[in-house]
């Protein structure tokens, strides 16, 4: 592993076995939001008791990577790509808990979303069409994998770039300007809701997408101290990823209404569209998808190699996974 | 015209006619009744104390006073040319370029320069205003008037800032343009030899109404009549409450 | 019409007597080249002209709400937004954000202006370095203040601070260089000392210019929020905004344009109304 | 010391002289409380001072690399970029787009203010709409912009326009409408024509005001392009920088803010020259 | 004092003291070599044609040349008060702030209410400059410098924009001022009548130089010698190049 920029990493060896106890006065930083709202809403919060747990509200990849570097933030929660851009970027992180879906191909967090009249049903489609492309993003990545699954290359569709921010993307597909865009979430609801009458639709890309981490500075986890609390935090994680498994009524309420202010309608959508979680409790399997990944990248992005082994702090593999199904078994607070 | 005001056929006949003017400032009255008719080619001087109205006057005759309180009947020709008592040339311009301010014709350059050399600042004519002396600036002011072929010319205290051998020059260039063009003439000053020596007729406006009017004839004018000029002049320091000196 | 038979002493000066008020008036007509006399309430004609466009459009369908929400979409979401009180906190926290920002921001920007107007030496070493500052994009310079000021409120207040204390300082600096050559001779001729010339002669001299800032500055404050709010907020009108970004509600982003739309034209009209206060002494074009 | 004998009409005017240029000069020396003469250069001393403390921090550790690369680092990617010359081709790219959006922001701009300036009805419609153009936040334009306008070069340069514009008009607007009113009334006296008015009286007396506001919009029409770039551009500064970000080339994206700095260092400062230039007629403070 | 020019004992009795002065804007020469002392407590008045070099001169005294081009040996007190020739007043202050400014003493306010009903605007200390007429305008500037005690007062044309009656009122608040605190005095005037009626010496200048001065006796100046008055009047004005006229 290693690259240019990216100094010297610390190896995993030079990770002290994790403490059973956290010390006294040890504050971490937490950026990860919508589990802060389910360790609240479920009342596992008070099993971060004792620990200086401070939350803030910041995610994904671009904020908590700028955050770490500001050491203003011990561990955020990212898709998988944000692990792989900030060790190019030379910090080096790790990642310490991962959730997935079941199901995931039929669970994804994106759509292709496709323009009215550009007559895609098929992903080999795409060929000679424009696409909207935000590099940086995890939509970049996940557009270059959609073009290797269809078994075309870069020079064989038309990469318009675009950052996705707000319904840029949607908007850009009903008036044309691109002829496919990666669509997350609620706006795949919104797109259809607006322009299918127009002929708009969208289309699966049946890859998986589904890796959700929580990831911290190696320099934190070099702290013994630091990483006792993350792990301490990692299992309420997953206790907390149960809750919300078990409890999608109080979930939408207390969550996706209250906490964000959507629709119940809307809440529900993306409750449903997420499915069942599986967070497991070996990472294997998720690491060498991740190192797919990491290879289209580096070939696409001309950027350098790196084992995808590296980027996981192997101490914390069992925790959360533990967590969640022992939460699943014994039936959450 | 820019006002017929009815029943009154002499209004005709004059070149500016002001009936019952009123003018104040907040709480303050400042004209309270003038009445004023200048004839054509008439040469008016408007004598008072500081403050008491006279360029009050002068910009209500000019148009000038749209949102001042007031009311009042006024009636003057179209082209009138103004001295403002600030010689007001605009500072981003040359002097040639705010002598030919406004002027259309295709020779008003060369007429400018001429009207600058006669008040004595040829060679100035790319000077900025604020590179010329107080006086320098009072006669830009005038050369723009005299450039101009006013049907009313309103000049408010056009000499104040010259030396007395430029003054004479002045009158002198006033004189002619009046001989010229006979325009009606406004002019305030508070000098009252300046008055007598110009004017035709000469107005003493004092708390807010005319005072008194005294008509200057040729000879008491040119001092030809000794007598009658040091009378009228005793007369006019008498109007402005100035008794018993000897100039 | 002879002059009427006036009394002399008025008890009414004559032309605030009601009697002569309703006299005749007739003045000389010409041409008058300013803009005239201002009228209150005509600056509701643009925004109400915008208003009524967009309704038309969008009752008529010229408009398709997909793009931008109805009128009375934005209204109805608003009345939503108010009763459960998520509007007025948002706003409330956003509102302490921006005039926290907006203070420090001018009074460093009316400081450095102040330095930098007055010596040589200031203007060295301050002006190139604002020029530069305000040269750079402001995303640009999140990571740097993130990193020097963590993901708290400080970084955000600072944030604003740095985006409102360039046009304070832009404009306070211009006004004050501005001022007439002619009274700083006064000053100097009865012996003003430096302070006194600062508030006798600079403050007063410079107040159009930092007028000016001020508009560019509070409406600034405003949409700095946008990005801020983006960082590590759970409140404020900009993370509503954000929120309803990520989620697709065009309804609450139009709303929140409109609000931002609103504020502005308020804190605006609120500066030019301490303007025409302040600048009563100015007898300009602007009447 | 007396008199010294000089001739009745000297060849030489006496204080170009060199003989007595030379001869004693003492004066009063009242307190100055202008800033003093212009000094050429001075304005250098700032940025130099700036760059001397980059260097300074960078040299001796107390600047992380990885948060700010160094100045030779950044001088030597300079160096890389401009021999295999991608530099010169999206500074050139980007001049463009920045000139065509100035340009149109500029002609906007003025219009407006000259209508909304001389008018009550074109304020009354023009002023509000305006004021809250400036007040929604620009990023929040950028969907319907793409809607309307597409994503190919007429929406960049249309959003450098739109955020050009405002500056322009409203630094024209408050320099014309902070005319004195005494060359109002001499315009009306002279019977100038409403052209000749707004050519002779209006635009040079709003010209420093205009200057001002070309300031803002130079810069920002610079800064514009790190948004604008982001959209279907495959070449610019702002291009270059948003790719840097992507991939994490801390130095270029450095460079990237030291182009941006001196950028608009140069365009202030042409500006301003310009601005010398056409109000030499000043008498003010700034000497 | 701001400057102690060596090898002339007469310097130190003099509160005003200009050798070889020499100024001029561009290419243009101004004051070529002016020669002049003031003793304290003497008034002398300064004729000369208008652009002569009058104002030149008094702002080389008031220290406000800093970048015009020339030399000389300049020596003036440390209290010196300027009446610009434009009055001069900060339009965004009062005219009562504009009186006190720059007064440090406590009793600075009510002195300059006493000041401003002198020069007879007792009640408009709260206007603002621009609703003054020229002449309250001149009026105020007056004002300004009565309150002040300076050991040089430099007046331009102090009264050109006032009428007769007003600026023999003018006139007397000067002298008074004159009588008790004795400063040195440089006024500009263009009235021959006025230099008379007030300064001790009258200086004429032309071409950048000091042409004549002529000494005013007490019985010349108040007329009680008619003649020497008369005789000293007709030399002031053909010195300005005014010959035969009569008055
Ligand atoms: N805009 C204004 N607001 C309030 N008062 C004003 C305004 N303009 C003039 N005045 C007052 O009205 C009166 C008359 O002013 P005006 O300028 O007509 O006097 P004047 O006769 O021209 O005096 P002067 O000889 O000093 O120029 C003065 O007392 C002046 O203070
Ligand atoms: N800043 C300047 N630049 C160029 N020329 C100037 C400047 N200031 C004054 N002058 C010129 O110097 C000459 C003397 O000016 P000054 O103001 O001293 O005259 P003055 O004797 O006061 O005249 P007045 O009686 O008209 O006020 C004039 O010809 C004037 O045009
Ligand atoms: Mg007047
Ligand atoms: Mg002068």
């Amino acid at each position: 592993g290693g690259t240019a920029t990216a100094g010297n990493p610390t190896s995993q060896a030079s990770f002290a076995p994790l403490a059973t106890s956290v010390p006294a006065g040890t504050t971490i930083t937490v950026g990860d939001p919508s589990i802060r709202v389910a360790l609240e809403l479920s009342g596992l919060i008070k099993d971060l008791d004792g620990t200086n747990v401070k939350f803030a509200n910041i995610s994904g990849g671009p904020q908590t990577t700028e955050a770490f570097r500001a050491n203003a933030l011990d561990v955020g929660s990212v898709a998988d790509i944000p692990p792989i851009h900030a060790t190019w970027t030379g910090l080096d992180v790790r990642i310490i808990a991962s959730a997935y879906r079941q199901d995931a191909v039929n669970h994804p967090l994106y759509e292709l979303g496709v323009a009215p009249g550009s007559g895609i049903t098929k992903l080999e489609d795409l060929r000679g069409k424009k696409l909207a492309y935000s590099p940086g993003q995890a939509q970049g990545a996940l557009v270059l994998r959609i073009l290797e699954k269809a078994g075309l290359a870069q020079d064989d569709v038309k990469l318009i770039e675009l950052p996705s921010t707000g319904d840029a993307y949607s908007s850009a597909l009903s008036s044309k300007q691109v002829d496919a865009a990666p669509l997350g979430g609620v706006q795949i609801k919104r797109y259809l809701a607006k322009y299918k009458a127009d002929g708009a639709t969208t289309l699966r890309h049946g890859l998986r997408d589904d890796p959700g981490h929580l990831y911290s500075p190696a320099k934190v986890l070099a702290d013994p101290a630091k990483a006792a609390a993350l792990a301490k935090y990692a299992e309420a994680w997953g206790k907390a990823q149960r809750w919300i498994e078990d409890h999608p009524k109080e979930w939408l309420e207390g969550y996706y209404i209250k906490d964000q202010g959507l629709s119940a309608e809307d809440g529900q959508y993306l409750i449903d569209a997420a499915g069942k979680r599986d967070v497991p409790t070996t990472w294997t399997e998720a690491i060498e998808r991740h190192q797919q990944t990491i290879d289209l990248l580096a070939r696409e992005q001309k950027k350098p190699q790196l084992k995808a082994a590296d980027l996981y702090d192997t101490r914390f593999e069992a925790i959360a996974g533990t967590a969640f199904a022992a939460a699943g078994k014994g039936g959450a607070a | 015209m820019a006002a017929h005001p009815g029943g009154l056929t002499a209004v005709a006949t004059n070149a500016v006619s002001v009936r019952n003017l009123i003018r104040g400032f907040g709480p303050k009255g400042v004209l309270n009744g003038v009445d004023l008719d200048i004839a054509p080619g008439e040469f008016v001087a408007l004598l008072g104390p500081s403050g008491c109205g006279k360029s009050t006057l002068l910009r209500a005759l000019a148009g000038l006073d749209h949102d001042v309180k007031g009311s009042g009947v006024i009636t003057v020709p179209d082209r009138v040319s103004v001295v403002f008592q600030d010689s007001r040339l605009l500072p981003w311009d040359s002097v040639l370029g705010n002598v030919t301010l406004g002027l259309r014709e295709h020779d008003a350059e060369s007429r400018a320069r001429n009207a600058l050399a006669e008040v004595g600042l040829a060679g100035r004519e790319k000077s900025w205003p604020h590179e010329l002396s107080g006086g320098e600036q009072q006669r830009v002011a005038l050369a723009r008037s005299l450039v101009r072929e006013p049907q009313l010319l309103l000049a408010d205290e056009p000499f104040g800032a010259l030396d007395a051998l430029t003054r004479i020059k002045m009158h002198g260039l006033l004189q002619d343009l009046v001989a010229l063009h006979r325009p009606a003439v406004l002019l305030v000053t508070h000098d009252v030899d300046e008055a007598i020596a110009l004017a035709d007729r000469i107005v003493v406006l004092d708390h807010g109404r005319v005072a008194t009017v005294r008509t200057v004839t040729p000879d008491v004018s040119t001092a030809v009549d000794a007598a009658g000029h040091e009378a009228l002049r005793r007369d006019l320091l008498a109007d402005l409450g100035v008794v018993g000196t000897s100039h | 019409m002879s002059a009427a038979p006036v009394l002399e002493r008025p008890a009414v000066e004559p032309h605030l007597d009601p009697a002569l008020a309703a006299g005749e008036d007739v003045r000389p007509t010409g041409r008058r080249l300013g803009p005239g006399r201002r009228r209150r309430l005509a600056w509701l004609l643009g925004p109400a002209a915008l208003l009524a466009l967009w309704t038309l459009a969008s009752a008529t369908g010229l408009l398709d709400p997909r793009i931008l929400s109805e009128p009375w979409t934005v209204v109805a979401t608003a009345g939503e937004l108010l009763a459960d009180g998520r509007l007025q906190e948002n706003l409330a926290i956003s509102a302490q954000r921006a005039g926290l920002g907006l203070f420090f921001g001018i009074v460093v920007g009316a400081l450095l202006a102040l330095v930098s107007g007055l010596s040589r030496v200031g203007e060295a070493l301050i002006d190139g370095p604002v020029q530069i500052k305000r040269a750079i994009p402001g995303l640009a310079l999140i990571p740097l203040l993130i990193l020097w000021f963590g993901i708290d409120e400080t970084m955000k207040v600072l944030t604003i601070t740095l985006g409102v204390f360039v046009p304070i300082y832009l404009q306070t600096h211009a006004g004050l260089r501005g001022i007439d050559l002619r009274y700083v001779e006064l000053a100097q001729t009865v012996g003003l000392s430096r302070t006194a010339f600062i508030r006798k002669v600079v403050l007063p001299g410079a107040m159009p210019g930092f007028f000016l800032g001020l508009r560019f500055a509070v409406t600034g404050a405003w949409v700095s929020l946008v990005v801020v709010e983006q960082i590590n907020a759970t409140s404020g009108i900009g993370y509503m905004m954000e929120l309803a970004r990520t989620y697709g509600q065009t309804n609450i982003i139009v709303l929140g344009l409109a609000v931002y739309g609103i504020l502005g034209l308020l804190s605006d009209g609120a500066v030019r109304f301490l303007e025409r206060k302040a600048l009563s002494w100015q007898r300009t074009l602007a009447g």
